[in-house]
């Protein structure tokens, strides 16, 4: 008796997946318009995807990466998996090279034109050909004043030793580079071997100090939130996240410079939805959606009417809005494919 | 006494296994976001992963992928049995061989290997790559829940079947099929409870869906948020009951 | 037809999925970016950066194992003993945290260890030092002891159940005082479930990947941690073949040395 | 031979698992030297009052004495005594020399007299030549050899045999029987064997204890038990009886299905209801006219020997044992003497 019903779930388990394939299939067959979103990990408001589901009837698979090195493996290995992707502006760069991105069709887009100026015509894609900036932010360091002596605003606290497991890292070969390239006076794009070298022993010194906590990527925010550690190498976005968590916690773009970004929204080449995925970018440009995600994600829209709605503390707020003469001091990454070798492993001998 | 001495020690044991999980248990109805205060009693974070979309959508995966590779590691597998049981010692003992080999490798270097042949071969890495990557590491656990009961069933109960007048399928059908159904229906339930668990070889060989594994690393990643203690709660309970099935059965101890 | 191409599906299964996927991997370990055969990559393993990766998951993963054996030996002993062997929902118990999901259990040992978590929370309330526990390798070993465990008494209590009681008290009856009985009769008898869980803590431990993140904040990049690394980031397939091919080696050597050491396969178990 | 000194005594002893009580108040005593048998069918509890004995099991009530000390907390590594267990035991990771020298180890004799020790039992179990062997690698005879050469190598005061042969086939568990008891002979220690085959128990004990549900139904020689059974129980267990529920009309005569017949037994109650107890070969085929009782042959079966038939009289169906056949069908009579009819009390009484 007992053996009957297994047998029958079992059946019925095989029936279910008959109907889930017929379903499918069906669905395929009655042209239900799909798109893949590829974004970063926790880097939109999931009621916007639903929102634009409802609106247009496309049904939206959003899967996610968590740096952007990923995000390029993936695009590379599984090719026609992804339509609207998200990558930061030297990919980009990258990409237009490679020929792997679709020249947009700004027609179909017509709300890239609420874009603040300085997002329109970036160095990376000067003709705004192939993306259309989805957000921006800087590069800096969280910290908890409770932690820390005073204020903070070199990159040189991060290598202090009065900090013992204090400083978060990022696992993320260019930023962590790229921090520790504008400390010793580098450009944040330096590939030499005599800068790599001096980062790489800064990097190794650091970690023998003890000075390290973690090398960690989205878990840094909450971590800081929780009082984790004494400060950590966040994007601006995640720090604003964390403050908005943590009044107590600063957020601060060193003296010394940094990087600038930009995360676009590119088509890729071999897209099957191409229409869609314009549709899609169009939809996440308009002000009032550029609006609520810029509430959940926290970091710096790029939408004209978004930053109009900034209220008095937003803008006082360094993570959002960065002073003109602190942008001035802070760079883009640019694409260096050639030379991440000389990267890959010093970063390695790092970690190790 | 020694009875005592020796339950306080299987005790802490038990205690050193469960205190994670129970205290993910209760700060799963903490209403606080901290893990360190009691915010008070609340259902609120299981109602929020009902909202969550990325896990419901998670959850589809994984189920469905657990159900269609058991489904069709079952078939193959019990066929595989019954087939290795009527071959001759050399290559069914090749055949075994084999098929140790994704029950021993570890599970990263099986998920590599997938990974790196749907790429060669040009097969967007998502869903049915993960099936089939299920299918394959399930498969050799039904087999060798099989093989015992075929073995312990007599030899000529087959012959005897075609001399009476059966085809070779209805002999497997009528015959073969249940005497050993015990054992396909273990071997069928370990693959589900391990397609379910299964975190590293889908991560290699699904880049776009995710099962509810690769969301949990997602979101641990993200930092703690208390519904994902909500979730391990069902997902413990649903794994106790699974077991309790399979315990029942007495399979534990059967499989080799 | 024959009754053993019921087989034939399987078997094409597994050459298609198992043999050439490997197959695959031997390959791209062997050739370079340009599809040439060379073997740069299995000598780059050979980098002080790598030994050092592979040293600390080896090194880790025995002292993982040590201490499995010798936590979970006295339970599985004590769970087949004549206290405990009628109690099989203890048994279950001490099991089922092994079918529970590898990150979920990561994930509330996470919360557990943190500067700010549970243990350092009580430590304070106790008004004692609070210890810095996650980032260091001791969590990364707690971590991975506490996965693990399970894989170590399953196997061995298998073996101590299978053994015939009366061999025991034939030793008792010959002599043997209980502890002579454990260290001359029962150990040498439950070997073969000692090894087999020896494999079964061992290997995975050796390639774990996630918990060094999770629990190590990144702080130790074990083998596991690299080779995902190079497939998923640093986009060295080539050389993330090599490392796994190292990693097939390995544990093809040390399965064939466990054949040896327990050639009937007595201690399997799962 | 035998001392008649009480070397193992139990007194009252008692042991109960869950509900059901394996031994029920039992009192024994074994001599020196003796070969003792419990016989019984499985779950009689011989094998418990074997385990008691050993120091596996303990009794719930009850003493059991060695050379007159209770021994009830002497761990049964250090009493002398030693078993060789049902399906022998073997250790499996040890070869053949190492599991006789075990014991020997264990008491940390020096080297050359264990060798010379384990020479000596692998000659009397005549295995030379064996000691590299594994023991997985031996036949189920050649393990039991092993198993009573690791016991014998201890030279215990008492050897307990739990069933044996019973993994034996016949021819060798014959042979087997013989060489036990020589050894037996040979060493002059106390056996105490347990086994449920009432053939070997008379072929080897000096002393059979027939036993059923926890109970000693009766001691005694082999010969004594098998010819005046104390009880239909032990009658039927013990060779094969007609058991036949009668009534004692007076000292030296009873009633069988209403007729009268002469016997040789005494002292029980006028009219008392008995069991009567005849073996098959105790009851002679005669003549029709000329016997006690008048039948047909049902059955006939050959046994080697002798022909087993069965003979139907008006109210009972008759085993019988002759050496001469008659054809089914036929009429003939039968004839019991006085001194082959055992009468009993009626179960319930010991």
């Amino acid at each position: 008796m007992k053996k009957n019903a297994l047998v029958s779930i079992l059946a019925i388990l095989l029936a279910c997946c008959v109907v889930m394939g017929c379903a499918s299939a069906l669905a395929d067959s009655q042209k239900q318009r799909t798109l893949t979103v590829f974004n970063w990990f926790d880097y939109i408001d999931e009621d916007v995807i639903k929102m634009f589901e409802q609106e247009t009837g496309i049904k939206v698979t959003y899967t996610n990466f968590t740096t952007n090195e990923e995000m390029f493996v993936k695009l590379e290995k599984s090719a026609g998996s992804y339509d609207v992707i998200f990558p930061s502006d030297y990919i980009i760069e990258r990409m237009i090279k490679e020929d792997m991105l679709e020249e947009l069709d700004m027609s179909k887009i017509p709300n890239a034109a609420n874009l603040i100026d300085w997002c329109k015509s970036p160095d990376y894609d000067p003709e705004g050909k192939y993306s259309v900036a989805y957000m921006w932010g800087t590069v800096g360091i969280l910290y908890d004043p409770d932690q820390v002596d005073g204020e903070i605003d070199s990159w040189g606290a991060l290598f202090d030793p009065q900090y013992k497991y204090g400083v978060f890292m990022l696992d993320s070969i260019r930023d962590s580079f790229g921090v520790c390239l504008r400390y010793l006076g580098y450009s944040l794009n330096d590939h030499s071997e005599e800068a790599l070298d001096a980062v790489k022993d800064l990097l190794i010194q650091q970690k023998n100090d003890n000075i390290v906590a973690g090398y960690l990527v989205d878990e840094t925010k909450d971590k800081m939130v929780a009082g984790e550690a004494a400060m950590a190498v966040m994007w601006s976005g995640d720090a604003m996240y964390a403050i908005e968590e943590n009044e107590n916690l600063r957020y601060v773009i060193p003296k010394e410079g940094s990087n600038i970004w930009i995360d676009g929204m590119c088509v890729l080449k071999n897209s099957q939805h191409k229409d869609e995925a314009m549709e899609f970018i169009n939809f996440l440009c308009r002000p009032d959606i550029a609006a609520m995600n810029q509430e959940y994600i926290s970091y710096c829209s790029p939408i004209q009417q978004v930053v109009d709605g900034y209220d008095e503390e937003q803008l006082n707020q360094p993570a959002l809005n960065p002073s003109a003469e602190t942008m001035e001091n802070c760079e883009f990454f640019h694409d260096i494919t050639e030379f991440m070798e000389l990267y890959e492993s010093r970063w390695m001998e790092v970690r190790a | 006494m020694r009875k005592t001495l020796r339950g306080v020690y299987l005790g802490l044991i038990l205690f050193f296994l469960y205190s994670p999980i129970a205290v993910m248990i209760v700060l799963s109805f903490n209403a606080s976001r901290s893990r360190a205060k009691w915010g008070g009693f609340t259902f609120d974070w299981y109602v929020r992963l009902t909202q969550r979309s990325d896990i419901l959508q998670a959850l589809w995966v994984t189920l469905t992928v657990a159900v269609i590779a058991t489904v069709l590691a079952t078939i193959i597998g019990t066929g595989a049995a019954i087939g290795i049981q009527a071959m001759k010692k050399r290559p069914a003992s090749l055949i075994l061989k084999v098929s140790y080999l994704p029950m021993t490798m570890p599970d990263i270097v099986t998920g590599v290997s997938l990974m790196l042949m749907f790429v060669f071969v040009n097969v967007p890495l998502g869903y049915w790559t993960m099936v089939m990557a299920h299918i394959t590491f399930d498969t050799p656990y039904v087999l060798f829940s099989v093989l015992p009961k075929l073995r312990q069933t007599d030899s000529n109960l087959y012959e005897a079947a075609l001399d009476l007048g059966c085809t070779p399928m209805q002999a497997v059908r009528k015959v073969i099929l249940p005497e050993i159904m015990p054992g396909v229906i273990t071997g069928a339930l370990l693959s589900f409870t391990m397609s379910l668990d299964d975190f590293i070889i889908s991560y290699f060989t699904s880049y776009t869906d995710k099962n509810l594994s690769m969301v949990i690393y997602s979101a641990a990643r993200k930092g703690i948020e208390p519904s994902i203690y909500a979730l391990s709660t069902i997902m413990f309970l649903v794994v106790l009951a699974l077991l309790i099935v399979i315990n029942k059965r007495g399979a534990l101890e059967n499989v080799s | 037809m024959k009754r053993s191409w019921f087989a034939y599906p399987y078997s094409l299964w597994m050459v298609i999925f198992t043999i050439a996927p490997m197959i695959f991997v031997v390959y791209f370990a062997l050739t370079d970016t340009s599809g040439a055969l060379s073997l740069s990559n299995m000598a780059a393993v050979g980098q002080e950066t790598y030994l050092k990766i592979l040293w600390r998951s080896l090194y880790l993963a025995l002292i993982c194992t040590v201490i499995c054996l010798l936590l979970g030996y006295p339970a599985a002993y004590f769970l087949a003993s004549k206290d405990f062997n009628k109690n099989q929902t203890l048994f279950v118990l001490i099991l089922l945290p092994m079918w529970m999901n590898f990150l979920l259990r990561t994930y509330a040992m996470m919360s557990l260890m943190e500067n700010q978590g549970i243990i350092n929370t009580l430590l304070k309330a106790m008004g004692l030092e609070p210890v810095r526990m996650i980032g260091t390798e001791g969590a990364v070993l707690v971590g991975m002891v506490y996965n693990f465990l399970p894989f170590m008494v399953l196997p061995v209590h298998t073996s101590l159940k299978k053994m015939d009681q009366r061999v025991i008290e034939a030793a008792e009856d010959l002599g043997a005082n209980p502890a002579q009985v454990f260290r001359r009769v029962t150990l040498p008898l439950s070997m073969p479930g000692v090894i087999s869980g020896v494999t079964m803590v061992f290997m995975p431990a050796v390639t774990t990947f996630a918990i060094s993140r999770l629990l190590g904040s990144g702080n130790f990049m074990m083998f596991g941690d690299l080779i995902d690394k190079q497939f998923l980031e640093l986009n060295n397939w080539h050389f993330g073949s090599s490392l796994s091919l190292i990693m097939m080696a390995l544990i093809i050597i040390s399965i064939s040395l466990l054949n040896k050491a327990d050639p009937k396969g007595e201690g399997s178990a799962i | 031979m035998i001392e008649d000194t009480h070397l193992i005594e139990l007194k009252g002893v008692s042991r109960t698992f869950g509900t059901t009580q394996a031994l029920k108040d039992i009192n024994l005593y074994i001599r020196k030297r003796e070969f003792v048998t419990l016989l019984g069918p499985s779950g009689c509890g011989k094998t418990t009052m074997l385990r008691i004995i050993g120091g596996f099991e303990y009794a719930d009530e009850g003493q059991v004495l060695f050379e007159g000390k209770d021994i009830a907390n002497v761990p049964p590594y250090k009493r002398r005594i030693n078993t060789v267990f049902q399906k022998y035991a073997l250790f499996t990771h040890l070869n053949v020399y190492d599991n006789i020298a075990f014991g020997l180890t264990l008491k940390k004799m020096p080297k050359d007299e264990i060798a010379r020790r384990v020479g000596r039992m692998l000659r009397l179990v005549k295995m030379e030549g064996y000691e590299k062997r594994g023991v997985d690698s031996l036949s189920g005879g050649q393990q039991q050899r092993i198993a009573i050469a690791r016991a014998l190598v201890n030279e215990p005061e008492v050897l307990l045999l739990d069933e044996p042969l019973g993994a034996l086939d016949l021819k060798l568990r014959r042979e087997m029987q013989l060489e036990l008891k020589s050894m037996q002979q040979q060493l002059g220690i106390t056996f105490i064997y347990v086994t449920h085959d009432q053939e070997e128990a008379l072929t080897m004990s000096d002393t059979v204890v027939v036993m059923n549900h926890g109970c000693i139904q009766q001691i005694g020689d082999p010969k004594r038990i098998y010819d005046e059974p104390k009880n239909a129980f032990v009658a039927d267990f013990i060779g094969e009886s007609n058991i036949i529920s009668g009534v004692m009309i007076r000292d030296e005569l009873c009633e069988m299905f209403g007729q009268e017949f002469p016997c040789v037994d005494e002292g029980f109650a006028p009219n008392e209801p008995v069991d009567i107890v005849v073996r098959p070969e105790d009851v002679m085929v005669v003549g029709e006219d000329v016997g006690q009782l008048t039948g047909e042959v049902a059955s006939v079966i050959f046994k080697g020997v002798h022909y087993e038939m069965m003979i139907r009289t008006e109210a009972f169906a008759w085993k019988v044992h002759s050496t001469t056949m008659q054809p089914v069908g036929t009429r003939v009579g039968l004839t019991i003497v006085p001194f082959n009819i055992h009468i009993m009390h009626k179960a319930g009484g010991q």
